[in-house]
């Protein structure tokens, strides 16, 4: 019975129920759905045996056998954390949408639920075709997600995002197709190992590298292909950013983790101009995010910067660099949705967007200000946060690998306090300006998410080392495959 | 008695306190908060009473659990270790540190964040000692930006002021860049050892070590610009003054006595490998210097009263580093020591000047205040002449052994050091003088209201005024034929050979002092002690207006980091990122969009059109086929 | 009636061919070039015709009917389109109240 | 009897030339008549009679009074041309004159088999006409037939009256 399909199903079919539940009992059925497919999720990990089994709870699936197309799903040590990730993340988002002021029609939940689905059986796929598929149909519930319950200018935002994704897409579509068709004709590509197995000659691989880089550069995003985040983040439903800023943007570095080892070569030769320009999106990132006004383009602007130096990690191939990325996947997950509905809060009890029209928050609202203070520090990147680890290990694998851009990439410990402190005491700290007196103390839901974030960003900042030693299986399973 | 039950006794009562302060502190009586928040530094002191008594051997070593690992690299614990230098810190930091608590109680009644405050203190505590006990770089570079934090918290304690959170977050981000280095230190000292504790880094080097190798030279320069960030040395000092602004028992404890030194004790924890790079001992010595002298001389001219002393600590900082950079180490520990009991009771002495006159810190407006407060005057005095290095009181030992040290191995440090002293005396007494002694400058008013503080401060003050005047005692030098005691008790974690100078040369070290001593405090007295401001107001001379400005280094910073970042920063918003990246990133995009256009128009819906484009089409197909 | 295949002797093809083509194009150039479409259309009616003679010289000349079948089914053809085709033409004059078929541009009646 | 052929051509010429040159819609019918009945004494040149015949009946009888009535119908004998713009006109004059010449040098120049006059004047009558029509082209003709009904009741329902508002302000 245990099985990594039933994890797609749960939150599938309950995400149907909501599109018929109606108003009053969808938030519900949305919150059992994300909460057993967590719950579903918990029990699949505890018979999980990292050290035995590579992939577990495989579901496999024939889909057309005339195209050698079919879709396989399962856990291994690669998938693990970020699939945690997603759990937490959507059940912190239906909880988030369940705030009042934040309610939404069935549909809402029930495009939530089927984000959901998508994102568990992309980060659950087994072969390079599941992978290509569900990261082609997450766009589909998130694009009217945004496009119904958006901000004033999401057509715009909404069509950018699309354009540039779908773009990827193709581009990746065109790489798995060509390598499929220069596969033996009994390979069937089942597995990541059977993709592994068979190598194309260096000259095909930069080509195709060059597609699957830029389709991932776009989703996660990596500079210079950041432009369509911060206008879809400003436009984007909070508990539906929230989604998008924790999860959506993972989607393009776990196909760095997934696809990076199979060229090997490619990578190691590019290595410089690629973690350049993830290093440029650090200080960039952070240099706007350091002078951005608006609180949520400050949060897409910070996020383009941690991306960025997860991206690098994920190009060492070293050990130290996929273990800190797939952690750092985890830490800055957890730390952006918390940014997120620090602003959702914010916002929604003032709608006021700028940093500047705040003041003194910490004032009327001391608890607010502390879980605040401790997300923040996770995304500073202060020891003993989830945050820390992290960016502890990415630093660490790029230092080793190349100083100098290690070096530079460290920058983001002062640029990220630089641009964090300022939103925060800007918005917290000083005399409590007029449309803050009326800041009501946080709801009991409010506070119920707040507290979960702090209690993970604390436990896995404190004992963060068998979840890190995930990372290292996965690095061993891949580095495995000899090289051709 | 077991070490880890020692441990667990110092390293966790403030965090205790930390979270039922903090977390209940509105709701419990104020009280029972300050019997809170004072228990937890004073078990931690018991504590480090019994591991002094009971701890015997070298070192301890208590990894409490893995924090994390990396195969192949380095596991990383989340352990503790106390050896003698991390007992002499502990008596530091949890001896003054229940002093300044204490005091806290009584400078920090009325204010309305009181409980808040004094959960900061007691995190701050735990975090420093976190510092001084982790058994490795990590756990001490967690403790490293937990102090920074607390101290950014404290600084911007009063955080309705905007100012305030500017010294703040100013002082935060100048530590992370020490913190840069400081990390990148860390996994520099990995890949060149392979590990993370001191002990194996030891280890690995009393084996392998090369002397002038340039990674550890590297490992060294990183490890200082730490330091450099939360030591307060040049390039990076200029947070401290600003942190004033903080609560002044902040002051005293983390920009005075404890965080500060953090560096310090850096570099004499990690002195075995500072010993293999000459360079960055050289490197280290030069900047100590320099923050020394520049520091001294700032100080001159400052009329705030807790600026005064920031700089002074500043200087006094720049002293323990050429100490460190000349190899004398015990020294620098030695006078990390002293200096946290006189600075620490000068930084309280201000507190309780300011909280007797309500908030006044200029000393301009100060004067003849011996008469109100003698209790503060008393220990304020002692404070003075323990720092300007009077005999007996503390800050003569310590900072003579740092002098004779560096004479013999370098003159020229030998002398600007010099320098730096004479102005230590000179502004100490100016501040000394100015305070108390000739008539008050403010108005009548106001000096009617001026009162001695409540017990509950005065008593830490007298406390730590005693282990001014007597904590050089347990250095005594060579000469007076006394034991150097804290030289045999730190020798055993810190191997380094004592210096050797000649007697002639201390002799007249001392004779020098004395004069010196006398001379200026009677010059500051004749031109301080008086009841006219003019005195006080600053020339119009190039000099003056420099010194004044501190150097302009804040502008320079501004000038060369800031300003430039931000209109960059503001650049790229406004222009760049739309103008250029969006526009390149859009090329494809905009192709399609011109081509569709371009396309749109054929699709006009005239038939003419259409019979045209047809005709031309089948033309243009006949002729491909004809002429094919 | 006898002496009239002798002429076909005489006339070489090509001469027929050309003569098509010539109806032909002037249809065409009618087509481009007049606007109202009732001309237009009687226009498409020459190039009809040009084809027709077409296939029925090369009929006559390769002795064969098919050709001349195939010209009844284009006369069938044509006449059927012209009964819609006008037909067509009334309605959007009685909507537009023109003839002119650059007026016509919005592909709907 | 060659002359014939040649003076039929020139007057053909002619005719086509008028009706896209005439001004009036009316005069370009009469020419196109005109037209029609050159083409026809043309098959009866070659042999084809009873195309002639029909051509006669069919396109210079039926099709062509449908086209006056619709003129007369509409009266458009007021509605002259205005050309608006010499560009796209003078665009399908050449495009028109260079697809027209393509073609003609291709016809010149192309080689078709030789003529057997295999079949004679009896080709094109109507017994052997339509025994090739009855026995090769049964279908088609059955399917001609259904798009005659097509058009029939294509046309019936295009005529019904219909209550759709005029566009109005279209007319310049």
């Amino acid at each position: 019975m245990n099985s990594a399909g039933v994890l797609i199903l749960i939150p599938f079919i309950f995400s149907l129920l909501c599109f018929v539940a109606g108003k009053k009992w969808s938030s519900v059925v949305a919150l059992i759905s994300s909460v057993g497919s967590l719950f579903y999720y918990l029990l699949l990990l505890s018979s999980y045996n990292v050290k035995t089994n590579y992939v577990a709870f495989g579901f496999y699936y024939d889909w057309i056998p005339s195209i050698r197309a079919s879709l396989s799903f399962g856990m291994d040590a690669a998938n693990l954390l970020v699939l945690l990730l997603t759990q937490i993340v959507v059940c912190l988002a239906v909880l988030a949408t369940m705030v009042k002021g934040n309610t939404r029609t069935g549909a809402y939940y029930g495009l939530i639920g089927l984000t959901h689905t998508f994102l568990n059986a992309f980060f659950s796929s087994q072969n390079p075709m599941t992978f290509l598929i569900f990261f082609e149909a997450t766009l589909i519930p998130v694009y009217f997600l945004i496009l119904n319950f958006g901000g004033p200018k999401r057509k715009q935002a909404v069509f950018k995002f699309f354009i540039y994704t779908v773009f990827g897409g193709m581009l990746m579509l065109a790489a798995i197709l060509f390598y499929q068709s220069n596969m033996f004709p009994q390979l069937r590509l089942d597995s990541w190992a059977e993709f592994y197995q068979f190598k194309l000659s260096l000259k095909y691989q930069y080509w195709l590298f060059t597609a699957f880089f830029i389709a991932f550069a776009i989703k996660a995003p990596i500079f210079p292909f950041h432009t369509w985040q911060a206008d879809l983040y400003s436009q984007a439903d909070r508990p539906t950013l929230m989604i998008l800023a924790a999860l959506l943007s993972k989607m393009g570095i776990f196909g760095f983790v997934r696809f990076n080892f199979f060229f090997i070569q490619v990578v190691y030769d590019w290595f410089n101009y690629i973690t350049v320009l993830c290093v440029i999106g650090v200080v960039y990132g952070a240099i706007i995010a350091w002078r951005q006004k608006d609180i949520i383009r400050l949060i897409a602007y910070s996020s383009l910067s941690h991306i960025g130096l997860i991206a690098a990690g994920t190009m060492t191939l070293t050990n130290i660099g996929m273990q800190g990325a797939m952690f750092a996947m985890l830490a800055h997950g957890l730390a952006v949705a918390g940014l997120v509905f620090v602003a959702d809060v914010m916002i929604r009890r003032t709608n006021q967007h700028t940093v500047d029209s705040f003041s003194g928050i910490a004032r009327n609202n001391p608890r607010f200000a502390v879980y605040f203070f401790i997300i923040l520090l996770s995304a500073v990147g202060l020891p003993l946060t989830c945050g820390f680890i992290g960016e502890f290990y990415l630093i660490w694998a790029l230092v080793e690998f190349k100083f100098y851009i290690g070096l530079v990439a460290a920058l983001t410990l002062i640029f990220g306090a630089a641009y964090m402190l300022r939103w925060y005491q800007k918005t917290m700290f000083g005399i409590p300006s007029a449309n803050i007196l009326g800041f009501q103390k946080l709801s009991l839901s409010e506070d119920y998410i707040f507290l979960i974030l702090v209690i993970l960003i604390l436990t896995l900042g404190l004992f963060p080392a068998d979840w890190v030693g995930f990372g290292q299986f996965a690095y061993k399973y891949m580095n495995f495959i000899p090289d051709n | 008695m077991d070490a880890t039950l020692i441990l667990h006794l110092i390293l966790w009562p403030p965090l205790i306190g930390f979270l039922i302060n903090g977390l209940f502190g509105n709701s419990i009586p104020k009280w029972a908060v300050s019997i809170i928040a004072c228990l937890g530094p004073l078990t931690s002191f018991t504590g480090t009473v019994l591991a002094y008594k009971f701890l015997s051997g070298p070192a301890h070593d208590i990894p409490l659990y893995t924090w994390f690992i990396v195969e192949g690299s380095a596991k990383i614990n989340f352990g503790f270790y106390i050896d003698h230098l991390a007992i002499i810190m502990l008596f530091v930091v949890t001896g003054v540190g229940s002093l300044i608590h204490a005091y806290s109680t009584g400078y920090m009644h009325d204010d309305k964040g009181y409980s808040r405050f004094m959960a900061y203190m007691n995190l701050f505590l735990f975090s420093m000692l976190l510092l001084v006990l982790g058994s490795n770089l990590v756990v001490l570079f967690a403790g490293w930006e937990g102090v920074g934090l607390c101290s950014f918290l404290l600084i911007g304690f009063w955080f309705e002021n905007k100012e305030y959170n500017k010294a703040a977050a100013k002082a935060f981000i100048m530590n992370r860049i020490g913190d840069l280095g400081f990390l990148v230190a860390i996994f520099l000292i990995i890949n060149k050892f392979g590990g993370i504790e001191f002990t194996s880094i030891h280890e690995t080097l009393m084996e392998e070590g090369q002397l002038n190798d340039p990674q550890i030279a590297l490992i060294c320069l990183m490890l200082f610009l730490g330091v450099c960030g939360k030591s307060a040395q040049i390039p990076l000092f200029t947070w401290l003054p600003d942190a004033m602004a903080g609560p002044t028992p902040v002051s005293a404890l983390i920009h005075a006595a404890t965080m500060v030194t953090a560096g310090i004790y850096l570099i004499a924890r990690m002195y075995f490998l500072f010993d293999y790079s000459p360079l960055s001992l050289n490197v280290i010595a030069i900047t100590g210097c320099i923050t020394a002298l520049i520091a001294a001389t700032i100080a001159l001219k400052q009329n705030d009263i807790k600026k005064i002393l920031a700089y002074s600590t500043v200087s006094q900082l720049g002293y323990m580093a050429v100490a460190l950079g000349v190899g004398s180490y015990i020294s620098a520990v030695f006078h990390l020591m002293t200096h946290a009991f006189f600075k620490a009771l000068l930084f309280l002495g201000a507190g309780s000047v300011i909280h007797g006159l309500h908030g006044e810190q200029d000393i301009s407006k100060m004067g003849g205040l011996k008469s109100k407060m003698k209790w503060t005057y008393a220990v304020m005095l002692i404070g003075t002449l323990a720092i300007v290095g009077c005999p007996p009181f503390a800050g003569f030992f310590s900072k003579d052994e740092i002098l004779a040290s560096v004479y013999s191995k370098n003159f020229w440090y030998f002398l600007v050091l010099a320098f730096a002293s004479v102005f230590t005396a000179w502004y100490m007494f100016r501040l000394l003088f100015a305070t108390f002694h000739g008539q008050f400058r403010g108005s009548e008013v106001k000096f009617e209201k001026v009162h001695e503080s409540s017990y509950s401060m005065v008593i830490p003050l007298i406390v730590l005024a005693l282990f001014s005047m007597f904590g050089g005692f347990a250095g005594l030098p060579e000469l007076t034929g006394g034991e150097h005691n804290l030289y045999k008790f730190l020798v055993q974690t810190i191997a380094q050979t004592r210096f050797k100078v000649s007697h002639l040369f201390e002799y007249s070290l001392w004779g020098i002092t004395i004069v010196a001593l006398i001379s200026i405090a009677y010059l500051t007295y004749r031109k301080y002690a008086t009841s006219s401001k003019v005195v006080f107001e600053s020339g119009n001379s190039l000099v003056s207006k420099i010194i004044l400005n501190k150097f302009y280094l804040d502008e320079l910073y501004l000038i060369l980091f800031v300003n430039p970042l931000k209109k960059t920063g503001s650049w790229i918003i406004n222009q760049f990122e739309y103008g250029v990246i969006d526009r390149l990133i859009r090329i494809p995009d905009t192709l399609i969009e011109s081509s569709s256009i371009a396309l749109k128009n054929l699709q006009s819906g005239k038939l003419s059109w259409y019979l045209l484009s047809t005709a031309v089409s089948i033309l243009l197909i006949v002729l491909v086929f004809i002429y094919r | 009636m006898n002496t009239i295949p002798e002429l076909i002797r005489t006339v070489p093809l090509q001469h027929y061919l050309v003569l098509s083509t010539c109806l032909f194009f002037i249809g065409m150039i009618g087509v481009l070039v007049r606007r109202n479409i009732i001309i237009v259309f009687m226009c498409i009616e020459i190039m009809l015709n040009a084809v027709n003679l077409l296939m029925v010289s090369v009929s006559a000349y390769r002795g064969e009917a098919s050709g001349q079948i195939m010209v009844l089914f284009i006369m069938a053809v044509a006449a059927a389109e012209v009964s819609v085709g006008l037909a067509i033409i009334v309605m959007m004059y009685k909507n537009l109240k023109t003839t002119n078929i650059d007026l016509f541009n919005q592909l709907k009646g | 009897m060659q002359n014939l052929f040649y003076i039929l051509s020139g007057l053909t010429i002619f005719a086509a030339i008028m009706v896209i040159i005439s001004k009036h819609p009316i005069r370009s019918i009469l020419f196109l008549v005109f037209t029609f009945f050159l083409i026809s004494a043309h098959y009866v040149l070659l042999n084809a009679q009873f195309l002639a015949l029909v051509n006669v009946v069919v396109y210079a009888g039926a099709i062509m009074v449908l086209f006056l009535f619709v003129v007369m119908f509409l009266n458009l004998n007021q509605d002259i041309e205005r050309f608006k713009s010499w560009i796209p006109l003078s665009a399908a004059a050449i495009s028109g004159a260079c697809l027209f010449l393509v073609f003609f040098s291709a016809f010149r120049t192309s080689v078709l088999a030789s003529h057997e006059n295999t079949g004679g004047y009896q080709q094109g009558l109507v017994e052997n006409l339509g025994e090739v029509l009855y026995r090769d082209y049964l279908f088609p003709m059955e399917i001609c037939s259904i798009l005659f009904l097509v058009a029939m009741i294509g046309v019936v329902l295009l005529g019904r009256k219909e209550r759709v508002e005029p566009i109005k302000n279209l007319v310049p």
